[in-house]
């Protein structure tokens, strides 16, 4: 009885922290990049860099991801994108990834941006949010953890809460 | 207890001369409404809690006599519980009424609405839509209020995210703003001045510091300044606001600001056409001087934890520049 | 073998660890309740020490606002769900039945599964403050910004099922406690009978069975919300946010209510005792009480006079809120009227007392204010509304409370608290609350809002908010002052004896502490003043069953003895129930199939607990003994 | 068994003649039975008072969706009134301790509850919105649920009550609190009445 109290406990610890903390400046100020004027905004696609590991550091945090969707309708991404469903741009609640599933993957999407439509962020979205949005992206297939998705907006519907899809398995497809 | 009671009401009046944001500092018609209706309620309130006290003292502390069993005592002391509570509902009614009166100036303006406005609430910021006929002259104020004096006000008030609530105490009691719907109230200064107001229902993380100023203003200055707000933003006029210019247009600046004139046209925080103009900063927070607008710019999150703008590494000409920019846009 | 040997033995109170968690009688209950409401209590009391600390000064960065957000919202939370409403029905589980002369509480299984459910739902709010998960929205969590949409994870949800757990011990001990008031009563004791703390109970248990199920309805919408997408909330899909307002304050006024009255009740007997005589207006007092509940369900809506209803309506609650201190005027009249009638005893409960009356109705007088809507849009929100409702709850809640447990620790623990200690205790605490409380007052009126986690320094609030962190100091030594004279009381007190004070209702017409089958020989009541109308030939029940946990039912009005029922003896199962309810309460948090998955294990405890002879039943029980006692149930 | 006996001196309230566990108010078990109720009932109510709150909001309700199917509810609400009978029976017989007739009647009742509880289960099926899809369905899906809780309760209730009067021991406890299972019963079935119109009517006559 006392044992399981104790481990249930632990158990709690080492999960609702990490899920539940508000980590309002994660990044120090310095360590986002220098900026530098750019010419355009579209970036020649190339084939995407090999996956260095990082995650975001939002991943497991409830609270960055659903900064990070608040930010997917402030930064206008439901423009292409639809809330996830895909419109003019590629769906992101499935399990098909163009240009890889990798947190630094989608990082780099967002940041240099990607044939055929997608922007580049270069400069126009700190890192920090960056990585809440990569996090929230990751979310609309279910892959943070289970108790840091985001459930329903205060808006109309558009589809089922992120929290009541069905958690897809990431596959690299590559460019159409 | 009588004592602090007393007190209560001396500060509360020596409180009333000065103090923004106080409620027995009334600069409008509402307020002042309030205000005396409050004064009634804490005499009247006061001279029955005295009296309550006193008779308890007296119960406590008087002798003792043999005839306090007998029937006739019970008597008397039935009468006296019977007077007292008749009296007692008297004076609930006076108070009830009162209030009814005093009440229903509040819900319409005493004369024609001169304004009508829009206030927006946002975590954590406010945003005052002057509406006009023709769409290009709409102007918007985030977190100043500008008003001419003498005349009512009609606010149009709604919420993007949760309920906030709009209250300046030295014009009017609070109200609040609730997602899904639009609540109308007017407002009105009788002499000129800056008052604070203050979100009054618990949003977040920064409710403590949603704040925002209320310029009362005779009507031509009013009419000026609506006039200069009308006005598309000034173009720099020197490099370095050029360069500034360049960097906010360049930086992350755009994808949450509005600066008319220019393509940064987001309306996810702030408008920042007239920044320069304004009086304070970051929802009432900072006063606005380059110093905290530097800083601010730099770093919100450690003025302001929870806030929504991001921290933006600028190198420092490149603050510099955006600065200058900024304080440019009178 | 004599009769009290065979109750004893009929009546024991189970050993070894099983038999702690299995135990079922009220008297052991009552005081786990106590313990538990007041460790809850001083959790919450450090919280509002932290709070006082960040608001001493101006741009205060001892506290950022994520943890004030915290530590606000879980000192509300706690002192509300977790402190007033249980330490209130606590005193009524430990003494109704000993006023009424029952000899256990009506359905004590129920009253120990109760008792685990309230524990565990207090473990749970306390182990999310210390792991950064508490629910940070406020007490009364207001829809959107505790919806889905603006609380991400799972704070508020914790906050939701905190409240079911809470209700669901509320409501299975007022339930007991209707029961026992109706039907457990000694012959005798007529309606007219009924001490005045007993009927306060009543009233308090009637109005938690009619207000809790609106919290709960409100509260599982919002869980609802936030984990399977329903749209009870969103005003985009046919929801609407004043929804939960009117749900949750439907429920918060009379909670207000729920936890004054029962302190209105210990007033009325504290009275009477160290006056020594009939309290003045007996009708009066029970007709206030019954007043008070009925009206206390029609003014929810002063709530929200600010969020733009239609002005009538708002008038009428208004009227509505003004009327309900009618009654409360009468019975401070009476209250005073006995005081000048009786000769009063000035000891430490006395003190309380007089001390509830000062504050109290001050603390109603601003209530007046507030319900006044025009005033009322100008200090709603503010910490004028804080000190009143510290006023009225502190005051008219807490101070009772203490001059409570001053006067029954003698008959609970079988010893006396130091009196002296006592009276110096009453000063510190007394002067601390106002010191702490009524600058409050002064900081609202100069428009300082509640729930800010810091403010700026020119706005003249920091000379006030000084004064209240300085009183908050006070108030902690006066707290600790209490703590040490109940445990050295506890441990060296002077032995206090069947009846101390010389009171007059039946509890202390046993031995201190009461035995585990309360009375030797039930008693029968002659008068309003059991005790002190009892004749030297004073009739007592007989024939009853020895060998059997047997106790008599009687009529709800007149109190004639009706039929006898059995109670069932201590069994692990109301725990175990209790224990798979909490788990499927928490899983319900992450996951909707914790329902139907975590209902099957509860029913299964449910169904042992009530299968006769099954086994868990009996457990801790003298072996030799145990035989006869189950022949006995099975005749 | 050992009773206590007078004591000297003292005047006695003899209560060994006294009946056991009367039946009905004089008893002590309903009055928790009535108390439970009375909390469900009001959460009924505040559930009830919702929707139509709720309704009184909106123009178009349901919002853009055809009527729900009638059959399924209709078809829950007569077996449930025809479901009172065996249940009625089942209380007179325990009131008057016949073991025999109130063994038949409760396993009456048990089947009776099963088949509520599948027709309850097709029900679902057929309702018009999901939980999720808007207000007017959360509270549909709200209402359904919370008195299929209350349903599957009573049937399990009775379930066990019916084991017990087989296996025994049958005491006379037992049979009062069959007839409290009665009583439980009714308040189930006629709940379901609001609940029935609210569910299917209110969209089409509102």
């Amino acid at each position: 009885m006392r044992v399981l109290i104790v481990l249930a406990a632990i158990a709690a610890v080492s999960s609702g922290c990490e899920r539940e903390v508000r980590p309002f400046q994660t990044l120090p100020v310095a360590s986002a990049r220098a900026q530098r004027v750019v010419e355009t905004t579209l970036h020649p696609g190339d084939a995407p860099p090999p996956a260095t590991g990082q995650n975001s550091p939002f991943r497991e945090n409830a609270w960055g991801v659903g900064e990070g969707k608040r930010l997917f309708t402030y930064y206008n991404c439901s423009g292409c994108h639809a809330n996830g469903g895909g419109g003019m741009g590629p769906p992101l609640m499935d399990d098909k990834w163009i240009y890889g599933y990798e947190p630094a993957n989608i990082f780099q999407t967002i940041v240099e941006g990607r044939p055929n439509g997608m922007p580049s962020f270069r400069n126009k979205i700190p890192d920090q949010q960056v990585w809440m949005l990569v996090a929230y992206v990751q979310s609309m297939s279910g892959n943070v953890r289970y108790d840091a998705l985001p459930s329903r907006s205060d808006h109309m519907r558009y589809s089922t809460p992120e929290n009541a899809r069905r958690a897809q398995t990431p596959k690299q497809t590559g460019p159409r | 207890m009588i004592v602090r009671a007393l007190l209560l009401v001396a500060a509360a009046a020596a409180a009333g001369c000065s103090g923004n944001q106080n409620v027995f500092n009334p600069a409008g018609p509402a307020a002042r409404d309030i205000a005396s209706l409050g004064w009634q309620l804490f005499i009247v309130c006061g001279a029955v809690y005295l009296l309550t006290l006193l008779a308890l003292a007296w119960a406590l502390a008087r002798r003792r006599v043999p005839s306090d069993d007998t029937v006739e005592t019970t008597a008397s002391l039935t009468r006296t519980v019977t007077i007292a509570t008749v009296l007692s509902i008297v004076i609930l009614i006076g108070i009830t009424i009162s209030s009814v009166v005093h009440g229903r100036g509040l819900t319409s303006p005493s004369g024609p609405g001169a304004i009508t406005l829009d206030a927006i609430g946002h975590q954590w910021w406010w945003e005052f839509q002057y509406r006009d006929l023709t769409p290009s002259d709409f102007v918007t104020s985030p977190n100043e209020l500008h008003i001419p004096v003498g005349v009512p006000i009609q606010i149009k008030a709604m919420s993007r995210d949760v309920i906030h609530s709009f209250w300046v105490p030295n014009l009017h009691g609070k109200r609040d703003l609730i997602p899904g719907q639009v609540t109308n109230f007017w407002i009105q200064a009788d002499t000129p001045g800056v008052y604070r107001g203050q979100c009054a229902e618990f949003c977040g993380h920064q409710h403590a510091n949603m704040a925002f100023t209320v310029v009362a203003e005779p009507m031509d200055k009013f009419q000026q300044w609506i006039r200069a707000q009308r006005q598309p933003a000034a173009e720099p006029v020197n490099a370095e606001q050029a360069r500034g210019q360049e960097v906010f247009l360049q930086g992350p600046c755009v994808m949450c600001h509005t600066i008319r004139g220019t393509s940064a046209g987001s309306r996810v925080g702030p408008e920042l056409t007239h920044v320069g103009s304004r009086l304070t900063i970051a929802a009432g927070t900072l006063p606005n001087t380059r110093g905290h607008l530097g800083g601010w710019v730099l770093d919100s999150q450690s003025v302001k934890p929870g806030n929504r703008m991001p921290p933006n590494a600028l190198t420092s000409d490149d603050l510099q520049a955006v600065l200058s920019y900024l304080r440019s846009l009178r | 073998m004599t009769d009290a040997e065979l109750l004893e033995r009929t009546w024991y109170v189970p050993r070894g660890v099983l038999g702690w968690l299995s135990v079922a009688d009220h008297r052991t209950i009552g005081k786990r309740y106590l313990v538990t409401a007041f460790a809850f209590f001083l959790f919450a009391g450090v919280l509002a020490g932290l709070m006082r600390i960040q608001l001493a000064v101006p741009n205060n960065r001892f506290l950022g606002p994520d943890l004030y957000n915290q530590i606000f919202t879980v000192h509300g939370t706690m002192m509300m769900f977790l402190f007033a409403v249980p330490v209130m029905e606590a005193m009524g589980i430990y003494l109704v039945p000993l006023m009424v002369g029952a000899r256990n509480i009506a359905f004590p299984r129920l009253n120990t599964y109760s008792y685990f459910v309230f524990l565990c739902g207090g473990v749970m709010l306390v182990a999310t403050m210390l792991l950064n998960t508490a629910p940070d929205v406020g007490w009364f969590s207001y829809v959107p910004l505790a919806g889905p949409d603006y609380t991400p994870g799972k704070r508020a949800d914790f906050w939701a099922q905190l409240i079911t757990f809470t209700e669901v011990a509320a409501l299975a001990v007022a339930v007991e406690l209707v029961a026992t008031i109706f039907k457990l009563r000694a012959p005798g004791m007529t309606l007219n009978r009924i001490p005045l703390f007993v009927w306060s109970i009543l009233v308090m248990s009637f109005m938690v069975i009619f207000a809790m199920p609106a919290v709960v309805t409100g509260s599982s919408f919002l869980l609802m919300d936030r984990l399977v997408g329903t749209h009870f909330y969103n005003p985009a899909e046919g929801g609407d946010p004043l929804l939960f307002q009117h749900l949750f304050w439907f429920f918060g006024h009379p909670e207000v209510y729920i936890i004054f009255i029962p302190a209105l009740g210990m007033v009325s007997s504290i009275i009477t005792t160290f006056t020594q005589r009939p309290i003045f207006g007996y009708t009066a007092l029970v007709l206030a009480l019954i007043a008070t509940g009925f009206i206390g369900f029609g003014l929810w809506v002063h709530h929200m006079f600010a969020t733009g209803l239609p002005q009538l309506g708002l008038h009428y609650f208004t009227a509505a809120s003004i009327v309900i201190a009618i009654p409360s005027g009468v019975q401070i009249f009476c209250w005073i009227a006995s005081l000048w009638r009786g000769r009063p005893r000035f000891e430490t409960p006395l003190l309380f007392v007089i001390g509830f009356i000062i504050i109290f109705v001050l603390g109603g007088l601003s209530g007046v204010t507030l319900a006044s809507v025009p005033f009322d849009l100008q200090v709603h929100d503010t910490y004028y509304v804080v000190a009143h409702f510290h006023y009225v709850l502190i005051g008219g809640a807490v101070f009772p409370l203490i001059g409570g447990v001053y006067y029954w620790f003698p008959k609970i623990t079988g010893r006396m608290m130091d009196n002296t200690v006592g009276i110096v205790n009453f000063v510190v605490l007394f002067v601390g609350f106002n010191v702490t409380f009524f600058p409050m007052h002064q900081a609202g009126l100069m428009g300082m809002p509640r729930r800010v986690y810091t403010y700026p320094a020119d706005m003249g609030w920091n000379t006030v908010n000084l004064i209240s962190s300085l009183g908050a100091l006070l108030l902690v030594i006066g707290g600790a002052m209490l703590i040490y004279n109940m445990v050295t009381s506890y441990l060296w007190g002077a032995v206090a004896g069947d009846n101390p004070w010389n009171a007059d209702t039946l509890e202390w017409g046993t031995t201190s502490p009461p035995p585990v089958y309360n009375f030797l020989y039930p008693p029968v009541v002659e008068g309003r003043h059991a005790l002190w109308e009892r004749t030297a030939a004073a009739p007592v029940v007989t024939g009853g069953r020895l060998d059997c946990r047997e106790c008599l039912v009687t009529d709800v009005m007149d109190g004639e003895p009706s039929n006898k029922t059995e109670f069932p003896g201590p069994t692990i199962w109301p725990f175990v129930a209790a224990i798979f309810t909490s788990i499927m309460f928490i899983g319900s948090i992450f996951t909707a199939w914790a329902v139907p998955i975590g209902t099957v294990p509860i029913a299964i405890a449910l169904i042992l607990w009530f299968w006769p002879h099954a086994p868990g039943h009996d457990i801790g029980a003298p072996e030799e003994e145990s035989t006869p006692v189950v022949e006995a149930r099975a005749s | 068994m050992i009773r206590q006996r007078a004591i000297a001196g003292h005047r006695s309230v003899d209560i060994s003649e006294l009946p056991d566990n009367a039946f009905g108010h004089q008893g002590l078990v309903w009055w928790g039975t009535i108390g439970f109720m009375v909390i469900e009932g009001s959460m009924f109510v505040m559930v009830l008072i919702t929707y139509f709150y709720l309704r009184l909001r909106v123009n178009e309700w349901p919002p853009s969706l055809r009527d729900p199917d009638l059959f399924y509810g209709t078809l829950n609400l007569i077996v449930s009134l025809v479901s009172a009978l065996p249940n009625h029976l089942a209380k007179i017989a325990a009131e008057k301790y016949s073991l025999t007739r109130v063994q038949f009647w409760l396993v009456l009742c048990v089947l009776f509850g099963v088949a509520l509880l599948v027709i309850r289960g097709f029900e679902f099926t057929t309702l018009n919105a999901r939980w999720d899809d808007n207000a007017y369905g959360s509270m549909v899906w709200c209402l359904m649920v919370l008195h299929t809780i209350h349903l599957a309760t009573d049937v399990v209730d009775t379930g066990v009550l019916t084991a017990l009067m087989f296996t025994g021991p049958v005491t006379k406890k037992r049979f009062i609190d069959v007839s409290e299972n009665g009583l439980y019963w009714y308040f189930i079935v006629l709940w379901w009445i609001p609940i029935y119109l609210t569910v299917y009517f209110a969209p089409r006559w509102l």
